[in-house]
């Protein structure tokens, strides 16, 4: 079993210095959750296989040695049963399952437990939305989307509720699910030990889009995230260049309502999408797309090309200039 | 199925009417097996409601609403007519159809009273801000409640339809399961009865 | 001689039904004395809060009993199918009731 | 629209009753014609093939829906069904296998062999049987009118809340799942307790529940499992068109309400329901396996006993579905520790299998290919099963493309091939000629390796992280060649049920009177005793029951007839009835009028439902009798 761990994680280490695609493999785990979890499939997959191959076996057996030999009719022994079979076929499986049983129970309760504070876990909030992801860091004021940046090596705790329907929180190669449920507050952790960018997706089908509700968790060492901390908890939101300027009024006459860019003055609800600020810091638009203007103005052109259901409004109705200019100021919040 | 058409023939019903033929026999263990799964469905809408009972959204609450003289009322009420209904089978069984009828038109009588009970309880909680839409506590309230006053409705039309039957054709095998049947439904409505005014009336009073 | 022995089977059936007239008041009277008592419970606290709630639920299923046993008859022979069905839906409804109660 | 739809409906109803009513000769026409035969039988034969064939359509309507769902998969950001569409194929192709394919399949088998393996004439309540049928298909054709009119239900064939609320669901796609799946759910619960009472008061003389043929004992289980399962949907499904169409506030957590209810609702009905679709087809696979080794079944009492035991530990175990919805650790590890132990008597069903076929004769008829193939098709369901139980594991898999590949292997590797089976097996009983043997082979074998193609490789789309009831997934996920591979299979399996087909036609055509025989696969039970066509009246004397496989025994003892247990008589027959289908039809009204809020709509079906039970009430009908003559003219015949 650690031999097989060591070796995955070698395999890991390898690829992971080869290339930087995001990965999403329950059999990759890159965490303590994830491979808690592993072990247990692992353990369940020995055992069941066990199972298979004498089943398999008798099986075959069966079906080779009593098939009717041409001409053979004579009539076989009725027999009725056997005690001492059926004993024997009632207790194995009873120890099989009880081999199961104990690292499940044990696993389940160490899954469930909060970290303790003296490990000074990440606090995290997150909050589902039909179809994106809102993360808050309440300890750091830190409010963003799509990208959930974490620390490695440290237990991350989430806070998982939703506003609208039910959607499931899962990042195979980090930890298993966690439904967000409107009206209530669900918790678990889990902890990268490797930096690296890992795939995150929405399991429950909550509409439309369902299959595009995809997010991303970047794990980097404590440092990086110290550097990311900051500039959040400062962003960059002001304009540099008339363009970004013209930019931001545009925003501000047609975005605001539903977008909040922090540091960026502006005083709208702003609660309904996410927060843009450090937009042009992340890897994806709208957590699809790859993040480049190109990509941009066809997300804000028409949104429901990319996500059905989607229930940001298409921005078609702005002259090319005004478009160009809220795009240039999207790009430049860092 | 042949004593059964034997004693048809002869003035008086056997022992047991309900269950001398054969689709009695039927008839009885089939309605039984139904109340099983009503059991299951009335526990489904007392769990709702125990998983909803404190939602009321700053409406009135159970201590505010419920009154113990009116749930007593209704109380003895029910369980009187589950007495009289149980003299109308055993007045069945003795061939007595004037008798059976009047403790079957009590039954049916105390019913009514029942339901206008309820309904009198129903509008006055209405006027109090507590509707079938006012929260979920309301919905789960009136979604329990309001079923089981639908049994009750229909266990007094259903029981007023075989008396009537019973005025025409007279007791006979074939009358005998259908009030016997009748008149387990009716002891069934009461049994759920009993726990409606435990939890959610005293046990709601209690908070 | 088989009509006399009907006869004589119906005079039975007779006499164990006025008997039990007598039971089913009894039992009666007996329901309306548990109801009183949760009610009197509720009404007037003397019993400690904590036993109420056992209370008042014990005193239920003691009257559902008496229900389904004298009024409903399940005490009669022959009525093991019906006891069966009935006792697994009151254990499957209570699983589901206690569950939707704490789980949710 | 939907007013105008309901009222044609109930205008329709209204012309029929009046024609008949005015026009005695065309009602005579009407009423001596093959069609108003079938329409009104209340003969268990005849309705158990009408839930066959009804629940055959449903297959393929389900199975094209589930083609479309492999062809929208086949590339990465494939745009040929997505997001509501794709939803709503996915919704209907679940809701409908489950409810309007396995199950009235085997319910069909119910009604075709129950009664003549026990013995009986008929089915406890004909009359409700007729009535189980009609609004199991009413509730059918209402689920898949949202195809027709305003959209198909799009929230899963689970219906979470709050995405099948008003608020995200505004169509009325929802509204028709919930009153199809309520009205055909009156059905089924009037369809199990009459099943009940069919085997505790009909059995024939000496025929002891321990002497019932397996197929028989797992009808039972299933009936009480329909029993207390069917409450709490009905009840979820009650308070789910509340909160759509009255405005309650159930599940919307805004206003005080809990979403998780109907999640417990749901599970607490769905977990049996899972065994409701097995549970028969393990009894079947049990017939054909003693049948085609020729040997009684091993370890029959502990058969019983397992079945038994799995139909209670199916309701304590619901909540494993609920695993991620934070219930709690102590929660998940008691539902864990239940859920792992009904493994054990499935595995007592799976080696007593295996030790019926030792030793014994095989017979590879395609009935038999599909019991056998059943078996390590099942076991792969069934461990992936035990896997599932063990919640930190099932963190991972949960609503992934693993749960779709476990549950695909139980119901099609279990359920799936226990009615194939069925219906090689039990074809000649009801049709009078058996199927072609060699376009049987050919499906079975397109239909297992397409079966097997298809969802094997899904276990690691799971593990590679692609969640289920998505739509699209994305190039770089490196999904592709897997989801290619599996809709081929997809493709395979659609041929093979093609060739099916062509078999039902070819071997109609090819049939001839001497195909007739009355125990082609010299059988065991009963229902192998009786002449071929079986006579409306089942058994001319009730027969004589000394053991378990009775006609097996008798044949055994040597004996070419079973022993009567009563002298021939005149037989007691119920007459057929039109009010099962009017009964159905006024539920229908009543539900398209709660679909479309036309709520007097809504309560003018249900008051006319109540009219046809009141009228009933009163209405003297004792059947008829088939005379003595009649029955010796008729078993001469055969």
């Amino acid at each position: 079993m650690i031999g097989r761990v060591l070796l995955t994680f070698a395999l890991f280490a390898l690829l992971l210095s080869g290339c930087q695609q995001p990965r999403m493999s329950v059999l990759e785990p890159q965490g303590e959750a994830g491979q808690m979890q592993l072990d247990l499939v692992y353990l369940s997959i020995y055992i069941m296989v066990f199972v298979c191959v004498i089943v398999l076996a008798i099986f075959t057996y069966v079906l080779i040695r009593f098939r009717q030999k041409p001409g053979d009719n004579t009539i076989p022994k009725q027999v009725e049963g056997s005690t001492k079979l059926e004993i024997l076929w009632t207790v194995v499986p009873i120890i099989l399952l009880a081999i199961l049983a104990v690292p499940t129970l044990k696993s389940t309760f160490t899954l469930a437990a909060k970290p303790p504070k003296a490990e000074q876990p990440v606090e995290v909030k997150v909050t589902a939305h039909q179809y994106w992801w809102e993360f808050e860091y309440p300890e750091l004021g830190i409010k963003t989307a799509q990208e959930l940046h974490i620390p490695t090596g440290k237990k991350v705790h989430l806070e998982l509720t939703s506003v609208d329907v039910v959607h499931s929180f899962w990042v195979p190669s980090l930890a298993g699910k966690t439904d967000l449920i409107p009206g209530r507050k669900n918790t678990m952790w889990m902890k990268a030990d490797k930096p690296g960018t890992y795939e995150g997706r929405c399991a429950e089908l909550c509409g439309a889009s369902h299959a595009l509700m995809n997010f991303h968790v970047v794990a980097e060492k404590p440092e990086e995230f110290q550097k990311w901390v900051k500039q959040r908890q400062k962003p960059s939101s002001q304009p540099q260049t008339a363009q970004e300027k013209e930019g931001k009024k545009v925003f501000a006459q047609n975005c605001m309502g539903c977008h909040a860019i922090d540091g960026a003055g502006l005083k709208g609800p702003g609660n309904k999408g996410p927060n843009l600020a450090g937009f042009g810091d992340r890897d994806k638009i709208a957590g699809l797309l790859e993040n480049n203007p190109e990509n941009l103005n066809k997300w804000l052109h028409n949104p429901q090309n990319v996500k059905p259901g989607a229930h940001m409004p298409a921005i078609d109705f702005l002259k090319k200039k005004d478009l160009d200019a809220l795009e240039a100021y999207l790009e430049s919040l860092k | 199925m042949g004593a059964g058409n034997h004693a048809t023939a002869t003035t008086g019903l056997p022992a047991h009417p309900e269950k001398a033929t054969f689709e009695g026999k039927n008839k009885v263990l089939g309605f039984w097996l139904f109340l099983g799964a009503e059991t299951v469905l009335f526990a489904c809408l007392f769990g709702t409601y125990l998983a909803l009972k404190n939602s009321h959204l700053g409406g009135p609450t159970t201590q505010d609403l419920f009154e113990i003289p009116l749930v007593a009322a209704a109380t003895i009420i029910l369980l009187t007519s589950s007495l009289t209904s149980v003299l109308a089978v055993l007045e069945m069984k003795r061939n007595h159809l004037g008798r059976m009828q009047f403790w079957f038109g009590v039954t049916v009588l105390l019913g009514l009273a029942f339901l206008g009970l309820e309904i009198y309880e129903f509008v006055h909680y209405v006027h109090e801000g507590h509707t079938f839409t006012s929260s979920a506590f309301g919905s789960a309230f009136y979604a329990l409640v309001g079923t089981h006053g639908s049994h009750v409705l229909f266990g007094t039309v259903w029981i007023t339809t075989l008396m009537v039957q019973a005025a025409k054709r007279g007791l006979n095998l074939d009358m005998a399961p259908k009030f016997y049947v009748a008149s387990l439904y009716w002891h069934f409505v009461d049994v759920v009865w009993v726990f409606i005014f435990t939890v959610v009336y005293l046990m709601g009073k209690v908070g | 001689m088989k009509a006399n022995a009907e006869q004589t089977k119906n005079q039975t059936a007779v006499q164990t039904s006025q008997e039990s007239a007598w039971k089913h008041v009894t039992s009666f009277a007996v329901m309306i004395v548990l109801t009183a008592i949760a009610f009197a419970a509720v009404a007037t606290n003397l019993v400690p809060s904590h036993l109420l709630v056992p209370l008042l639920l014990t005193l239920a299923a003691v009257q559902v009993v008496v229900q389904l046993y004298t009024f409903m008859h399940l005490n009669q022979k022959g009525s093991g199918f019906p006891v069966a069905f009935m006792a697994s839906g009151i254990f499957i409804g209570v699983i589901s009731a206690v569950a939707l109660m704490i789980l949710v | 629209m939907g007013t105008i739809v309901s009222i044609l409906v109930l205008v329709l109803f209204l012309t029929a009753i009046l024609t008949g009513g005015y026009n005695k000769k065309f009602l005579q026409r009407v009423q001596g014609s093959n069609m108003w035969d079938w329409l009104t039988t209340v003969d268990h034969k005849k309705i158990g093939i009408m839930y066959l064939g009804a629940g055959g359509f449903f297959f393929l309507i389900g199975g094209l829906e589930a083609l479309l769902i492999r062809v929208q998969l086949f590339y990465p950001n494939n745009d040929f069904i997505v997001g509501d569409t794709f939803n709503q194929l996915l919704t209907m192709h679940g809701t409908t296998m489950i409810f309007f394919v396995a199950m009235p399949l085997l319910i069909g088998f119910m009604n075709v062999a129950v009664p003549l393996q026990i013995g009986a004439r008929d089915v406890a309540f004909p009359f409700l049987n007729a009535l189980s049928f009609w609004l199991f298909l009413g509730g059918g054709i209402m689920l898949n009118l949202g195809w027709l009119f305003g959209g198909a239900a799009d929230a899963g064939w689970t219906s979470y809340v709050p995405i099948a609320s008003n608020q995200f669901s505004p169509g009325p796609g929802v509204d028709y799942y919930v009153l199809g799946l309520q009205i055909s759910g009156i059905g089924t619960l009037i369809g199990g307790i009459n099943f009940l009472v069919t085997i505790i008061n009909m059995r024939a003389p000496g025929m002891t529940f321990l002497r019932l043929p397996l197929f028989t004992w797992t009808t039972f289980v299933t009936s009480a499992l329909i029993l207390f399962a069917f409450p709490p949907l009905t009840v979820g499904l009650l308070l789910i068109m509340f909160d759509r169409i009255f405005g309650s506030h159930f599940f919307d957590a805004a206003m005080g309400g809990n979403s998780l209810i109907w999640q417990h609702l749901f599970w607490i009905f769905g977990h049996p329901e899972v065994y409701i679709v097995i549970l028969p087809a393990f009894g079947i696979i049990s017939e054909v396996i003693s049948t085609f080794s020729k040997k009684r079944l091993f370890g029959y009492n502990s058969m019983v006993f397992a079945t038994i035991l799995i139909g209670f530990l199916g309701f304590m175990v619901w909540a494993h579905h609920m695993f991620t919805v934070g219930m709690g650790p102590v929660a998940n590890a008691i539902f864990a520790v239940a859920t792992m132990s009904i493994a054990v008597p499935t595995g007592i069903k799976i080696f007593n299998w295996l030790f019926t076929m030792w030793g014994g004769r095989l017979q590879f008829t395609t009935a038999m290919k599909f019991a056998v193939g059943f078996i390590p098709t099942f076991v792969m369901g069934g461990v992936t099963g035990v896997m599932l139980a063990s919640p930190p594991a099932d963190y991972q898999y949960h609503d992934s493309y693993f749960v779709v590949a476990h549950f695909h292997y139980v119901l099609i590797g279990g359920t799936v091939f226990g009615v194939l089976a069925g219906v090689y097996y039990w074809w000649p009983r009801m049709f009078g000629h058996k199927l072609n043997e060699r376009l049987g082979n050919v499906h079975f074998w397109l239909f297992f390796i397409g079966f097997h193609l298809t969802f094997l490789i899904q276990h690691w789309l799971g593990l590679y992280g692609m969640p289920r009831r998505v739509f699209t997934y994305q190039a770089a996920d490196g999904l592709t060649w897997i989801n290619q591979v599996s809709t081929v299979g997809a493709v395979m399996m659609g041929v093979a049920t093609l060739v099916f087909l062509y078999n039902v036609v070819y071997s109609r055509k090819s049939a001839t009177a001497a195909s007739a025989e009355r125990d082609p696969w010299d059988g065991r039970t009963l229902e192998w005793a009786i002449p071929c066509p079986t006579p409306e009246y089942n058994f001319a004397q009730l027969p004589k029951v000394r053991g378990l496989d009775a006609w097996w025994m008798e044949k055994m003892a040597g004996n070419k007839e079973l022993e009567p247990a009563e002298p021939l008589q005149p037989i007691h027959m119920p007459s057929s009835s039109y009010r099962p289908i009017l009964m159905s039809l006024g539920f229908f009204v009543s539900g398209l009028g709660f679909i479309f809020r036309t709520i007097e709509v809504g309560v003018l079906g249900l008051v006319m439902v109540f009219l046809l039970m009141f009228t009933r009430s009163f209405e003297q009908d004792h059947g008829y009798h088939i005379e003595v003559d009649q029955i010796k003219e008729a078993e001469k015949g055969a």
